[in-house]
């Protein structure tokens, strides 16, 4: 009769089920200042459609098409527009233009005051990260493993840059960094490569993680969440490999750490932060000497980018959590549901105000106070 | 008569050997290889295991005892060379006649 | 240093075979070895695999070789596995050198995990994760549990196709196989992925778009991802449409050996007309198949689009290349443990030492499977080695029982239990004529029938043969008038062939018909009213004014009965015109045609038949009948079919006979007719008899004028009653019987459909079905109910479902059916069963 | 029903044809004609012995491996006043365990040689010996297949020292060393290594195997000369248990009743070769057993029924009995 | 659940002894499949014991007489495997050709009078190929005789199949088809008894096809090979028994279109009665 029983009994123990929420002493307040709808918000194809701020504005954008400017004080929408297409990748930003990827392979560039549709240039693979420009030149990453220069003015492709792709990747890409005249951009082979961001040229190239074991699940090697730069270090972080800082002028890797991050890093208070698959936020001194601290309470709850806020670092749980942990130790201070079915998208941090943008569309705003 | 029973029975016709037109007869030059008349006339059906030296091309298509096409072609080689080549199409170059007479087609009588 | 081996001795042997140790060792006794050959024998002997630790020393001059052999795998134990058999994995394991009894090695382990992990990445179950023991057991062997959590199966979340203009996702979607997950998903799993299901689906996307005229498709790069906890699954493809192509030109060159028309008969690309890749591979194995019908089995035609520069129109250009002629050089038949060589090969429509012909080679495939003796034939033409014009042509057949010695035992509803022997062989003794030899018995048939036929009497398949016969129904059980009927008789019967598919038949019959009518036999048979036999006096009694009858005066035998008394029938019975014996010598010629392609269970073609039976003049009874029966088959979709199927008949008398005789009557209703009704029960109905009432005489005055008790000391006498110088006369009330009629019009449309879960479809066939059909008699006694001359809203329809499963036994089939128009004198039966006999 | 059943009949029994199936020479060609395409495409190789069996053929039992059913591995068998250890293990076992022998005993070995078999020790003073003795030991196959016996040889340093003497010198000594040699092959056995040469050169297939005769009679053919052969085929009577009513050793019979498995609980280890559980057909039967010396180191021993023999004695119970004394002759 | 109704479970510590008594006890009263199951545990349990291999051979003899002939085969694959140089591996590999040889022949079919050349040879050659195994490998092995008259009495049949077909393509009236096969015999099953109607077939055909010349030289080999060959009368030359015309008919088959007593076909069948 083992057959009979074995259907019913749950699977025993699976080691990767995500941990139960344990109650905690709050420290912090958490209030939240206003909430905005957006379209059908991240839409079916697990796309990670980013807000972006400039100054006062929020920009957003939905996977079926809606794009909204939103007023940061009151979240009052300051202009809407439907671009009659899907989107897969955004919200990139700079000057008065917004850069949008559509989910059949457009890079669109619409006008930051008003959304109208400026110009749109057909890329061969889904736009999944959002575009970046700096004035002369927008970068776009498409999911088929290319690098894209367009010309900001008229979007005429200039230069690609082509990377081998694995058979079996993670799914979406991660998000190319303009900074002035070089371009940095993570790829799915596990490498992060720098470009001349006007010609293509390749200026370095340095190899985060490398794929071992035998099945293509054991191989995947993504470097797909955000990178964080800040002066001359880039830090970036891939799936069943490491962590890794950069020069960034030399292309030489200062440090380096194990860990299996899909979801991005990030840096402040001297720490840099990444969030490990098996659900650690994990602080590495930036100065490479170690591991400040590590907080593991929140086991295989499939934690967002951490984003650092005043002085707590934020990240959002698969049910739509939003937890606080102390910069300092790590120690979780305070936690407030978000809800949406999560919240993937990386979250804006100014100040002590956090915007978080659902899965389901709402742009949260929220305001973090320490409790008396 | 030569039915065998009722009239009208259905007979498929039979069909045997290898088909030769003059055409390809006409390339045939004396001398040539085995290998060189077996890619021109194709397999014989008839190689006997007595006569290796000779190839016989015979076919024949029949319906019941009616005989509907007969023609025969017969090539002997001495030591691997083509020397006599005789039948229906004697090629030219054997001193068959250039349009050698077209196959007996008529089918005996019924 | 070297020394010289003067004997090599081996210790710490337990399993392991001595012989074996020493063919590893690359030296042998005699030779002189150094440092490095004891290192190199300590490394074959390693190689073997066998041994974990091997120590070689010098005993003197004996080479001393001191092994520690591995353990020996005792049992392997797998739990936790659901979704692939246990020993489906041991096979794998197997595979990879690790099975019960073998030599256990640290490597192996690492090897088995990969293969089990491998076998669950393929079913797409990602986070499968597998732990392996090892429990070390005594007399150095090891036994192994694995623990294997299978995870779930990653199901598609998201298909995304980037850079189609001309036709929608939702458009291009419908062509995958690979589905995101619907709400039929856990049935069809149609969205686990695999990776051949998607290169299938790739393949399907180029040649939809090429199809359509875009030549120049072609799909850039495909990407697969699994989202982070491994569960889903997200496919892309970024293709690049092209333009949209029309024919411009289309030619043949090379080698036609037919002239050009008949070849471009078969061209299915024409001007003007939108580029499709399909028409152009259509064209090529049509013209493939044409050269192949003239001998040219390795014919290759090859379409090549040619684009003109900068425009949107293409030259096709075929070119044919029919190979040398080629010829068959001997046929070889496989699988035919039963059945005769020549069984086989009388069926061949092509020669061997003859050129070979694609279509007679086909032909000759589908004639075997005709035979109904194989449920599969399949044929393949190997080029014989070093010739390249010559062939062999290797059949291969699946013999099925075409009939059973034994005793078969069947139920219908309509007979009840079939108990009989019969030995019903199409292929007796694999000889390829068919022998019969029926003893049935029924409720309400006994019959015995021995038949023998030869249908390859002559080499083109003129069949010869003959059968002899006794039946004696009593169809007064089986819902029909009362009667019995005895026959017996015999047939010769011989058949030709006119046309490939084509044959006709004669068959020359004598048969000897005894009809008893019984008692309350139905007006039609025998005229009514009638008197009874058994009763022989009659009395008058009058009736009183109370109901009562006076008492019996006198009883006067029946001889005596003045005619008058009796009523006049208006119409006689048939048995009183023809009398109830009757031999008859029939001539039966017919024509029938099929093109089924299988014997059983056929799904394409057609089949019609037509046969007129006449009792010759010279015979008791001279009638004829005359019936066709035809079904055709029209594929529907690649696994639905609709067969049609109809059947009429027509008899009647003529000469001296008037009618077509009631044994003969069609009858309808039930299996293989009109399903719905209960079987034979259509059509007109029999009146039922009259017959003089009796009576028994309450008292009597016997002849001397004292009363008597009528009916003597033994029992009671009846007697025939009358009033006022008739006899009286009573119906019975039993309901009316169906009679048949000699007008029968039937048909039927079916939709065979595939069974979910059945793969073998030569076997279980289910179909839904709308019947249509009566009896009609054109000669309606006057008296006769639900009889009609031929009249269309007289026809009765009934639809249901159907299903026949050929068992050992033979077929069985059950339907369920609602008839739609009934009339009030038909009676239904919605279910219907019979074992032992097909529809 | 000899019509249907019978040689000539309708349902005839075809399953014997194949012994009748004919071999033909190949046809002769006249020399003007060519004959090298003639060939065979099913080549039937040919067989040492092609002598069919005559009677109805019967699918055969795999022949059993090794007899012996007892137990100890080493036994010291004697036959006059000649002994010898008798050792189940093949040669190439043996030889090891006997050079380890002398090299435990510390008596110093003077000459080896694999390929003969044989080990010849040193000249060596036994304390309780007036002279000095040297040993040779003899291994060769035993009679059973994967046994093997082992021959001592005692001579004493007087005389021709040279060769050795037919037989021992001293017997005392021969068989003191025959005990040793067998106590320490007893206690050593299990994992005992193997060696190379003797494993080769000593062919370890017995020397005991059932051949068919001309007439299709089968009987045991043994590799030992008549006296020794006579001695172990009594013992191998008695074992199978034949009661010995008679022998009369220059005409080479025994006269035997086989008595057949007697019952006792646990059937022998030969009781598969009597097909029914109750009464052995050949129970109780008297048979004559006769050896016959092909030459003076190989005899053959044929078994027929005495002449007041009531059972006829098929081709298979006269195979099962032959194979049961085979299996104990030791 | 309920246990399966398996062979009364040995307790698991019976010694290998017994259960090796237990399967010879099965053997003899000719209860196939449980000597099977007992002798495939006793290899199971004592895998390397002193009765293993004798096991597998008498599983071998137990699969072959319970008709399961695919089983002996894997039996004795497995047997040839493991003991590759073992005295007793010529018994697998008879048992082998044995059960290729029978087939799937039921107990009756060794009593049918179905002429095995008319049927499948397929399994002919299989058991052929197999035997050879044994033969070419063991010529001493007491199985050999037996094997090898089996292979000569399967080549025979093997030939008499091809003759079967060229009488049927004679009746079909494709006669270079018959004469090919004719030639096939005399080329190929040198030494089978066939190979004398094999010639007279090649006569026959040539006769027919008009080649007389070449008949001339088959008949004349056929004489000389067998003088007593019933196409050949006393003085040498050759019985031709089919002729361009078809067959003679008698009066009756003609008046009644040929479905009365036709003319039987000659047979070019030289088998002997046996």
């Amino acid at each position: 009769c083992s057959t009979v029983q074995g259907w019913f009994e749950s699977d025993d123990e699976d080691p990767t089920a995500p941990v139960k929420l344990v109650d905690i002493e709050e420290k912090v307040k958490i209030r939240k200042l206003w909430s905005v709808g957006v379209g059908n918000g991240q839409g079916k194809g697990l796309y990670k459609l980013q807000p972006v701020m400039d100054g006062n504005t929020l920009y957003a954008a939905s996977a079926e098409g809606e794009v909204k400017a939103i007023d940061r004080n009151r979240g009052k929408t300051l202009w809407k527009t439907d671009l009659d297409t899907g989107l897969s990748g955004g919200v990139g930003h700079y000057g008065d233009a917004l850069f949008l990827g559509s989910s059949d392979g457009f890079v669109l560039k619409v006008s930051a005051d008003s959304g109208e549709l400026l110009w749109s240039t057909r890329l061969q693979g889904e736009v999944l990260a959002p575009p970046q420009g700096n004035g002369n030149v927008v970068i776009a990453q498409t999911y088929d493993g290319k690098l894209q220069g367009l010309d900001a003015e008229t979007g005429e492709k200039l230069w690609t840059y082509d990377s081998d792709v694995p058979v079996l990747t993670i799914r979406g890409t991660s998000t190319p960094i303009l900074n002035g005249n070089t371009a940095y951009a993570g790829f799915a082979n596990g490498r992060v490569v720098a470009f001349d961001a006007q010609t293509g040229g390749v200026l370095w190239e340095v190899r985060v993680a490398i794929s071992q074991g035998r099945s293509e699940i054991e191989r995947i090697v993504d470097v797909d969440g955000r990178m964080a730069l800040i002066g001359n270090e880039l830090y970036a972080a891939s799936y069943q490999g490491r962590v890794v800082a950069i020069d960034a002028t030399a292309g030489r890797k200062i440090w380096q750490k194990d860990v299996s991050s899909f979801s991005g890093v990030s840096q402040g208070f001297g720490n840099v932060y990444v969030t490990d698959e098996d659900g650690t936020i994990s602080a590495y001194l930036r100065n490479g000497q170690g591991l400040r601290w590590e907080q593991d309470a929140l086991g295989y709850r499939e934690l967002s980018r951490p984003t650092p806020v005043s002085s707590y670092v934020a990240v959002v749980d698969l049910e739509g959590y939003l937890h606080l942990v102390s910069q300092v130790d790590g120690e979780l201070v305070g936690r407030a549901k978000a809800g949406g079915g999560g919240a993937r998208a990386d979250m804006i941090a100014d100040g002590n105000l956090l915007y978080v943008f659902t899965n389901n569309g709402n742009l949260i705003a929220y305001e973090i106070t320490a409790r008396s | 008569c030569s039915a065998v029973g009722f009239p009208g029975v259905y007979r498929i016709d039979v069909e045997q050997g290898n088909i030769i037109t003059q055409e390809i007869a006409d390339q045939l030059q004396p001398g040539m290889s085995k290998r060189q008349v077996r890619f021109i006339l194709g397999t014989p059906l008839v190689e006997d295991t007595f006569n290796r030296d000779r190839w016989d091309y015979v076919y024949t298509r029949r319906n019941g005892l009616d005989v509907l096409a007969e023609e025969r072609l017969t090539v002997t080689f001495k030591d691997d060379s083509l020397v006599d080549v005789s039948g229906d199409y004697t090629p030219a170059a054997f001193g068959g006649s250039p349009e050698a007479e077209t196959s007996q087609d008529a089918g005996a009588a019924s | 240093e070297t020394f010289q081996i003067s004997d090599i001795r081996v210790e710490g042997l337990q399993r392991i075979s001595a012989g074996s140790v020493f063919a590893a060792l690359p030296v042998g006794v005699g030779d002189t070895v150094d440092e490095y050959a004891i290192r190199a024998s300590a490394r074959s002997l390693f190689a073997t695999g066998n041994f974990d630790d091997i120590r070689i020393g010098r005993d003197g001059n004996v080479l001393v070789v001191v092994v520690a052999e591995r353990p020996s795998i005792s049992e392997i134990n797998i739990e936790g596995n659901k979704a692939i058999e246990t020993e489906a994995l041991l096979d794998g394991l197997k595979g990879a050198g690790l099975a019960v009894g073998q030599v256990f090695q640290r490597s192996t382990l690492e090897g088995m995990q990969m293969e089990l992990q491998r076998q669950y990445v393929q079913q797409g179950r990602y986070d499968a994760a597998i732990e392996t023991e090892v429990l070390p057991e005594p007399r150095n062997r090891v036994s192994i549990n694995i623990d294997v959590d299978e995870g779930t199966v990653a199901a598609i979340k998201h298909i995304n196709v980037v850079g189609n203009e001309v036709f929608s996702d939702d458009e291009l979607e419908e062509i995958f196989e690979l589905r995101t997950t619907g709400w039929l998903s856990f049935f069809t799993n149609d969205d686990k992925y695999s990776k051949e299901k998607l290169t299938g689906d790739l393949e399907s996307l180029t040649s939809y778009y090429m199809d359509r005229g875009y030549l120049q498709f072609r799909i850039d790069s495909t990407q697969v991802s699994v989202s982070p906890n491994k569960e889903e699954v997200y496919i892309t493809a970024n293709v690049t449409e092209g333009d949209k192509f029309t024919v411009g030109s289309v030619d043949l060159s090379g080698d036609l050996v037919l002239p050009e028309e008949d070849l471009r008969r078969f061209l299915l690309v024409a001007e003007g007309q939108t580029f499709s890749q399909q028409l152009v591979t259509s064209t090529e194995e049509y013209m493939t198949r044409r050269l192949g019908n003239e001998g040219y089995n390795f014919a290759k035609v090859t379409g090549i689009p040619e684009v003109e520069e900068g425009s949107n129109v293409v030259a096709m250009k075929f070119f044919v290349d029919p190979g040398k002629r080629t010829y068959v050089r001997r046929i070889t038949f496989k699988g035919n443990l039963k059945t005769a060589d020549d069984v086989l090969r009388r069926e061949m429509r092509q020669m061997e030492s003859a050129p070979a012909s694609a279509s007679a080679i086909e032909q000759s495939r589908v004639r075997l499977e005709r035979l109904g003796y194989f449920s599969r034939a399949t044929v393949e033409t190997p080029q014989v080695p070093g010739h390249d014009d010559l062939i062999d042509v290797e059949f291969e057949v699946e013999e099925q029982s075409s009939g059973s010695i034994g005793a078969s035992f069947g139920y219908a509803q309509d007979a009840g239990l079939i108990l009989g022997l019969n030995l019903q062989q199409d292929n007796f003794m694999g000889t390829g004529k068919r022998v019969g030899i029926n003893l049935n018995s029924s409720r309400y048939q006994d019959l015995y029938n021995f038949s023998y036929t030869n249908p390859y009497f002559t080499e083109d398949g003129v069949s010869r043969g003959f059968n002899v016969f006794y039946r004696s129904t009593d169809l007064s059980e089986v819902n029909v008038a009362s009667y019995t009927t005895d026959t017996f008789g015999g047939a010769l019967n011989f058949g030709y062939p006119i046309k490939e598919t084509q044959r006709l038949g004669f068959s020359f019959g004598l048969s000897d018909t005894e009809i008893t009518a019984g008692r309350f036999a139905v007006q039609e048979i025998k005229a009514s009213p009638r008197l009874l036999d058994g009763v022989d006096d009659w009395f008058e009694s009058t009736q009183q004014d109370d109901g009562s009858f006076s008492d019996v005066e006198s009883i006067i035998p029946i001889e005596d009965l003045p005619f008058e008394q009796l009523t006049i029938p208006e119409e006689p019975g048939f048995l009183d015109e023809n009398g109830d014996n009757f031999l008859n010598w029939t001539i039966t010629s017919s024509w029938s045609q099929s093109t089924l392609n299988r014997g059983r269970m056929a799904t394409r073609g057609t089949a019609n038949s037509v046969s007129l039976e006449v009792a010759m003049p010279g015979s008791d009874l001279e009638f004829y009948k005359l019936n066709y029966r035809g079904e055709i088959y029209f594929p529907v979709t690649a696994t639905w079919t609709l067969r049609l199927r109809g059947e009429l008949g027509y008899g009647d008398g003529y000469g001296d006979t008037t009618e077509l005789p009631f044994y003969e009557h069609f009858f309808a209703g039930g299996f293989g007719s009109v399903r719905g009704f209960e079987s034979n029960t259509l059509g007109p109905r029999s009146t039922a008899a009259e017959l003089y009432t009796t009576r028994q005489p309450v008292t009597g005055i016997d002849e001397d004028g004292n009363a008597v008790e009528v009916g003597g000391p033994n029992g009671r006498e009846f007697g025939y009653v009358s009033r006022d110088g008739k006899l009286l006369v009573e119906t019975l009330r039993d309901d009316p019987d169906p009679f048949g009629g000699n007008v029968l019009i039937e048909g039927s449309a079916e939709l065979l459909f595939p069974l979910p879960f059945i793969k073998d479809r030569s076997k279980l066939r289910s179909a839904f079905f709308v019947d249509v059909g009566n009896v009609f008699n054109t000669k309606c006694a006057s008296s006769q109910i639900n009889c009609f001359d031929v009249d269309a809203d007289e026809l009765r329809y009934s639809v249901g479902v159907g299903v026949t499963w050929i068992t050992g036994f033979g077929p069985m089939t059950f339907s369920l059916a609602k008839p739609l128009n009934a009339g009030p004198e038909d009676e239904e039966e919605a279910f219907q069963f019979t074992l032992g006999r097909g529809f | 029903c000899g019509y249907l059943f019978g040689d000539q009949g309708v349902f005839r029994d075809k399953s014997e044809d194949y012994k009748k199936a004919p071999d033909m020479p190949v046809i002769t060609v006249p020399e003007h004609k060519d004959s090298d395409a003639l060939q065979e495409i099913y080549p039937v190789p040919p067989v040492e012995n092609a002598l069919l069996a005559t009677e109805e053929f019967e699918v055969p039992r795999p022949t059993p491996l090794a007899a012996g059913a007892e137990d100890e591995i080493v036994r010291i068998q004697r036959l006059g006043e000649e002994s010898w250890i008798l050792v189940a293990e093949a040669p190439g076992q043996v030889w090891p365990q006997v050079r380890s022998f002398f090299a435990s005993a510390g008596i110093p070995v003077a000459r080896v040689d694999a390929r003969a078999g044989t080990m010849e020790t040193g000249w060596l003073a036994l304390e309780s010996a007036a002279m000095a003795s040297r040993f040779k030991v003899r291994i060769e196959q035993g009679v059973q297949r994967g046994n093997s016996e082992l021959h001592v040889l005692q001579q004493n340093q007087v005389g021709d020292v040279d060769n050795w003497p037919g037989s021992s010198d001293n017997v005392e000594q021969e068989s003191e060393i025959l005990q040793a040699l067998a106590q320490y092959i007893a206690n050593s056995a299990g994992t005992a290594p193997v060696s190379m040469v003797a494993e080769q050169a000593i062919n370890a297939s017995g020397k005991i195997s059932i051949q068919e005769s001309s007439t299709g009679e089968s009987y045991i053919q043994l590799a030992l000369p008549f006296d020794r052969a006579w001695a172990s085929l009594g013992r191998g009577l008695e074992k199978s248990t034949f009661e010995i009513t008679d022998r009369d050793r220059s005409s080479g019979i025994y006269y035997a009743t086989f008595l057949g498995p007697q019952g006792e609980d646990d059937d022998g280890w030969f009781d598969w070769l009597f097909d029914s559980e109750e009464e052995h057909p050949q129970a109780g039967q008297p048979f004559i057993v006769s050896v016959k010396a092909d030459d003076e180191s190989n005899v053959a021993i044929f078994l027929k029924p005495a002449a007041e023999a009531t059972a006829p004695l098929e081709k298979r119970d006269r195979q099962a009995l032959l194979t049961l004394i085979k299996g104990n002759i030791n | 659940c309920a246990g399966n109704d398996e062979l009364p479970d040995i307790a698991a510590d019976t010694g290998e002894q017994q259960i090796y008594e237990e399967a010879q006890r099965y053997l003899r009263s000719s209860n196939w499949d449980l000597a099977v199951r007992s002798l495939q545990l006793l290899e199971s349990r004592y895998p390397f014991g002193k009765y293993a291999e004798q096991a597998q051979l008498e599983i071998i003899y137990a699969h072959y007489n319970g008709y399961e002939h695919e089983a002996a085969v894997e039996a004795a694959d497995r047997f040839i495997r493991l003991h590759p140089a073992h005295p007793n591996v010529d018994y697998a590999y008879y048992m082998k050709g044995l059960a290729a040889y029978t087939g799937n022949d039921d107990i009756f079919s060794r009593f049918l009078p179905t002429d095995e050349s008319e049927r499948d040879v397929t399994q002919a050659k299989e058991a052929f190929a197999e035997f050879n195994q044994l033969v070419s490998r063991y010529p001493a092995s007491p199985y050999a005789p037996d094997a090898r008259a089996r292979m000569v009495h399967l080549r025979n049949l093997l030939a008499r199949h091809e003759i079967l077909v060229a009488n049927y393509y004679f009746r079909r009236g494709a006669y270079m088809a018959a004469t090919n096969r004719g030639r096939y015999v005399v080329e190929n099953f040198q030494r089978s008894p066939a190979v004398a109607d094999g010639l007279a077939v090649m006569a026959q055909g040539y006769i027919l096809l008009g080649l007389d010349d070449l008949a001339k030289d088959t008949i004349e080999v056929l004489a000389l090979n067998y003088p007593n060959h019933p196409n050949i009368d006393k003085n040498g030359n050759f019985k031709s028994v089919y002729t361009l015309d078809g067959l003679q008919r008698n009066w009756i088959n003609k008046a009644t279109f040929g479905l009365f007593f036709p003319p039987t076909p000659p047979q070019f069948d030289t088998r002997p009665k046996l």
